[in-house]
């Protein structure tokens, strides 16, 4: 009889691990297909970007929003950039300029967010704009801080800048008010960090995906990012701050599911552990 | 026709993804498949890349700018060749004597200056806080169990034989958190490959 | 504009520089340093008398530092192991398979082989089709490694190098097919995946120190002894640090910052 | 013609081009000279690099066409496979350049998505990690559960319902002993790393310059 039972915690201890693949695939797909709609608390971090946001964006300001991802992170970033671009394009006479300097995805990216994004009213070239990529990381950064009409020619399409209402006027970083810095890994934030805030002082936002949180954070303390967004969770608690539940919100449902999954494999492999008389299962 | 090659490429993309979630389950010619598709693809990318490189750089300056010594690494670069003959086999040495050198030398530069003296730096700057301190006295207990032969028998019996131990614990807290911290960044990559599954390919959205 | 730049990271060389060639010295003249036992070092022998007792071939890989750039130390140690290995299966007459993805060191891998099968007098053990060269993308490079621990079933896989996401993609796919796996790594974000998924992890300097440790010359492993050395001044700065700066004064941090 | 073969010019090569290096990054503001050597010498690698890449081509080349040859079983046919696609998309690259509508079906269409699949297979392989590790055999092992355990819940929406404090806990280990670890592993490879590139320099971690010719 003891071996049946002992069969059993040494069972919960090596499950054969393609049944929790299996497991999880449809954890995820259950709330993908009927949104159970989970309640999302707003953490403090995510709102003090979107007040933050607010306070640096009043009406005539200049924003400038960086894409330094790719697509293959969407799923996270995805979410960020489309609420957070949202919320900008929800402030009433502001200029917003859309560019890349890490990531040759960025434009496509820019094109990618403007396609979920309501514009309220706002026009190309006069309201916003999409400069495209500009090769060379951190001398790139260098010279547009300084000299903004020497770097940028034409936008992304190939406009001439004298044509574009919405970069008259802008010689360097000092006549952008708020920089919105979008990043998934290098180049990103540290060279941005380097070239526009550390010599100019400017306020910046940050979006990144979920493994750059902590190593993110003590710029929020130290004051060099004046917010941070961070994965999906982030994009979750944003999407709701401006009421606009998207790809987040449905994709935080099955994070939760996915998490209480593997919490609960894990009891059982205590739970057949200890039961067990504390002997190791055989290996799976 | 525009978007029947879209929806070609969308099916293409769903079986590509399907066989390479295979892996785990049983060996089948799917994923062999999937992985040589994706070797292929991968060698041809960045060997294109390196034709480029040596053809819009080193080539185009001699043609166009007349820079003679681009022809050194191109020497330097067919030396690796050499290789593959019995007889001038020691001559494939002297490039990877160049790269090897660059490795070192910026090893040896800004490794030292970034892992070494800004993170003491950053840990001993405005300690004001209780967690600041904390954290200061868990890197130097950390550092401990690294010791290998200065203060050997310390580490095994003395002093350090705690600090090194209470260095473990320090690291397996960090392990742990790490672990849990990243596990929602994969889940999301995975609800985004799923969703693309459902919305984009079986349009149940 | 100051002539010298880092100066604090130049003085801070050249005190660990001159440590390790102080050992080093001290090795010449007969006074061998002692080094505590490496759990992760030793246990290499034990995993490829597993792999000969299985009949089964070992698996190595040196992750994704080129040899140009600051990363290449760590791939220039994770290359010293394979030559270790490879001399080692070359003598039980058991293939090692080599996932290469940095380009340039298949020459050396081809080198390592060869000298591997003729010191154990056995020329036909160096088979070139054993060196695998995966692409430079780093997920064709987690695909084919996949392939080879799937269709090989090699009974040790050796991970020494370093790596980025796709680390737990070798890590669990070699445990998938019950290999031993021992690691070694210096990229600090992937530490924790491979403690949690390999059998045995070298952790921080263990894998600069494997090659010096595993050829047990004596003066190698005196310059390992002479990374202590620059443990300690750390020790010392971090607590003369922690005390100057709650005491209020951070004269060291200006130190620090020349 | 045998003085060229000896074993005292990589060496040489190696030593001088890491001692530019150094003088480089350390003093390279007051020596010009050293600033533009070390980026000539930096441009060399990268030509260099490409050549190396073909001789990747070349291995994996030779590997297949091995296997084609011998009609190695079950295995030629995907060799013919991998020779085919490989050498169509090098042509289409480099004959029609990256904007060629062929190379780029078979980036974003087939590249990619495998790429993303297999970014996302960690998150299997990371969820049967932690089912395996996160076992309370011992106290090491227990703090590693405890502390993988509160961050899942602190990131996940459910965790704060279940109990608050999770996202408090979850901080505070990300942000001191999480950072501590990294603090200190970091500097002792500092110290594994200057130790290796002397031990090279001095031509006594021998293993990338092979035996006596």
């Amino acid at each position: 009889m003891t071996s049946a039972k002992e069969g059993i915690w040494n069972r919960m201890q090596t499950i054969d691990p393609r049944i929790l693949y299996i497991l999880i695939v449809v954890v995820i797909i259950l709330p993908l297909l009927s949104p159970l709609a989970l309640p999302i608390t707003v953490t403090s971090s995510t709102r003090n970007a979107y007040e933050k946001i607010d306070e640096y964006s009043p009406p005539g300001s200049v924003v400038v929003i960086a894409y330094e991802f790719i697509a293959g992170n969407w799923a996270e970033m995805g979410p960020i950039a489309v609420a957070m671009t949202q919320h900008l394009f929800s402030k009433p006479d502001i200029r917003i300029i859309m560019l890349a300097m890490g990531r040759d995805e960025g434009p496509i990216l820019v094109e990618y967010t403007l396609k979920y994004v309501d514009t309220m009213g706002k026009v190309y070239g006069e309201d916003y704009v999409n400069l495209g990529f500009f090769a060379g990381a951190e001398s790139a950064m260098a010279s547009f801080a300084s000299d903004i009409p020497g770097l940028v020619k034409t936008d992304y399409y190939g406009t001439p800048i004298e044509q574009i209402p919405v970069m008259s006027g802008l010689n360097d970083l000092n006549d952008v008010d708020l920089f919105l810095c979008l990043w998934s890994g290098t180049p990103g934030w540290g060279e941005y960090l380097r070239q526009w805030q550390t010599p100019y002082e400017i306020a910046v936002i940050g979006g990144t995906i979920g493994i750059n949180g902590p190593g993110a954070q003590p710029y929020v303390s130290s004051g060099q990012l004046k917010g941070l967004v961070v994965g999906l969770r982030g994009g979750g608690e944003y999407e709701k701050l401006i009421g606009k539940p998207g790809e987040a919100t449905a994709g935080l449902d099955a994070v939760s599911t996915t998490h209480l999954l593997i919490v609960a494999f894990i009891i059982l492999g205590n739970v057949g552990y200890f039961a067990g008389g504390r002997r190791v299962g055989g290996e799976a | 026709m525009a978007d029947m090659i879209v929806e070609i490429g969308i099916w293409v993309a769903a079986a590509y993804t399907l066989m390479i979630f295979s892996y785990p389950y049983k060996e089948t010619p799917l994923f062999k498949f999937a992985e040589h598709t994706m070797i292929g693809l991968g060698i041809a990318i960045t060997t294109i890349m390196g034709v480029r490189n040596i053809l819009d750089i080193a080539v185009k300056s001699i043609v166009e700018k007349g820079e003679i010594t681009w022809i050194v690494p191109i020497l330097l670069g067919l030396a690796l060749f050499t290789r593959y003959s019995k007889q001038y086999a020691w001559l494939s040495r002297w490039p990877l004597a160049l790269l090897v050198g660059i490795g070192i030398g910026l090893a040896m530069g800004s490794d030292v200056d970034a892992s070494f003296v800004t993170q003491i730096r950053s840990t001993v700057t405005g300690v004001d806080t209780l967690n600041e301190a904390l954290l200061g006295l868990m890197v130097i207990v950390t550092i401990t169990y690294f010791i290998f032969s200065i203060g050997k028998e310390q580490r095994e019996k003395g002093v350090f034989k705690h600090t090194s131990q209470l260095g473990r614990y320090v690291m397996m807290l960090c392990f742990g958190a790490v672990f849990g911290n990243t596990i929602m960044t994969r889940m999301s990559l995975l609800i985004g490959r799923i969703t693309f599954l459902l919305f984009e390919w079986l349009k149940l959205g | 504009m100051a002539l010298i730049a880092h100066q604090s990271g130049l003085v801070t060389l050249l005190i660990l520089s001159g440590a390790v060639l102080y050992m080093i010295q001290r090795a010449r003249q007969g006074l061998k340093s002692e080094v505590r036992r490496v759990a992760g070092i030793e246990v290499i022998d034990e995993a490829i008398g597993r792999s000969t007792e299985m009949g089964r071939p070992v698996h190595i890989t040196n992750g994704l530092s080129n040899l140009y750039s600051s990363g290449s130390p760590q791939t220039i140690a994770g290359l010293s192991v394979l030559s270790y290995v490879a001399k080692k299966c070359a003598q039980n007459g058991i293939p090692l398979i080599t996932t290469i993805y940095v380009p340039e060191t298949i020459p050396m891998v081809m080198e390592m082989y060869r000298e591997a099968s003729m010191l154990a007098g056995n020329p036909e053990w160096f088979n070139e089709y054993n060196i695998r060269y995966m692409s430079s993308h780093r997920y064709s490079y987690a695909t084919g490694v996949q392939g080879v621990l799937q269709r090989e079933k090699p009974a040790a896989s050796f991970l020494m190098g370093s790596f980025m996401a796709e680390a737990l993609i070798f890590a669990e796919s070699g445990n998938i097919i019950g290999a031993m796996q021992v690691a070694g790594t210096a990229a600090t974000a992937q530490v924790p995946f491979f403690v949690v998924a390999c059998d045995y992890t070298l952790l921080g300097d263990e894998l600069y120190a494997a090659g010096a440790y595993l050829s047990q010359d004596a003066v190698q492993m005196a310059s390992i002894a002479g990374q202590d050395v620059g443990k300690y001044l750390a020790m010392i700065l971090l607590l003369a640090g922690l005390i100057l700066s709650v005491a209020g004064s951070n004269w060291l941090v200006n130190i620090l910052k020349l | 013609m045998s003085f060229l073969k000896n074993r005292q010019i990589p060496i040489g090569i190696t030593l001088v081009v890491g001692l530019v290096m150094l003088v480089n990054y350390y003093f390279g503001a007051a020596l010009p000279p050293a600033k533009s050597a070390a980026t000539l010498v930096q441009n060399w690698a990268v030509i260099v690099a490409a050549f190396a890449l073909l001789i990747g081509l070349i291995n994996i080349s030779r590997i297949h066409i091995n296997h084609l040859l011998k009609r190695t079983k079950g295995q030629w046919i995907f060799s013919l496979w991998l020779l085919a696609i490989m050498y169509t998309m090098i042509a289409l690259g480099l004959i029609g350049t990256t904007k060629n509508p062929g190379y780029q079906w078979l980036y974003n269409y087939v590249f990619l998505p495998i790429d993303a699949t297999m970014y996302a297979s960690l998150a299997f392989f990371i969820s049967s990690a932690a089912y395996r590790a996160f076992r309370a055999r011992n106290l090491e092992s227990s703090l590693l559960l405890a502390s993988g355990v509160v961050t899942m819940l602190m990131n996940a929406p459910i965790g704060e319902i279940i109990w608050a404090a999770f996202p408090v806990i979850g901080d505070w280990i990300m942000v001191v002993p999480n950072v501590a670890t990294m603090r200190a592993i970091m500097i002792c490879i500092v110290m594994g790393s200057v130790s290796l590139g002397l031990r090279t320099l001095l031509v006594m971690e021998r293993g990338y310059l092979g035996r006596e010719e």
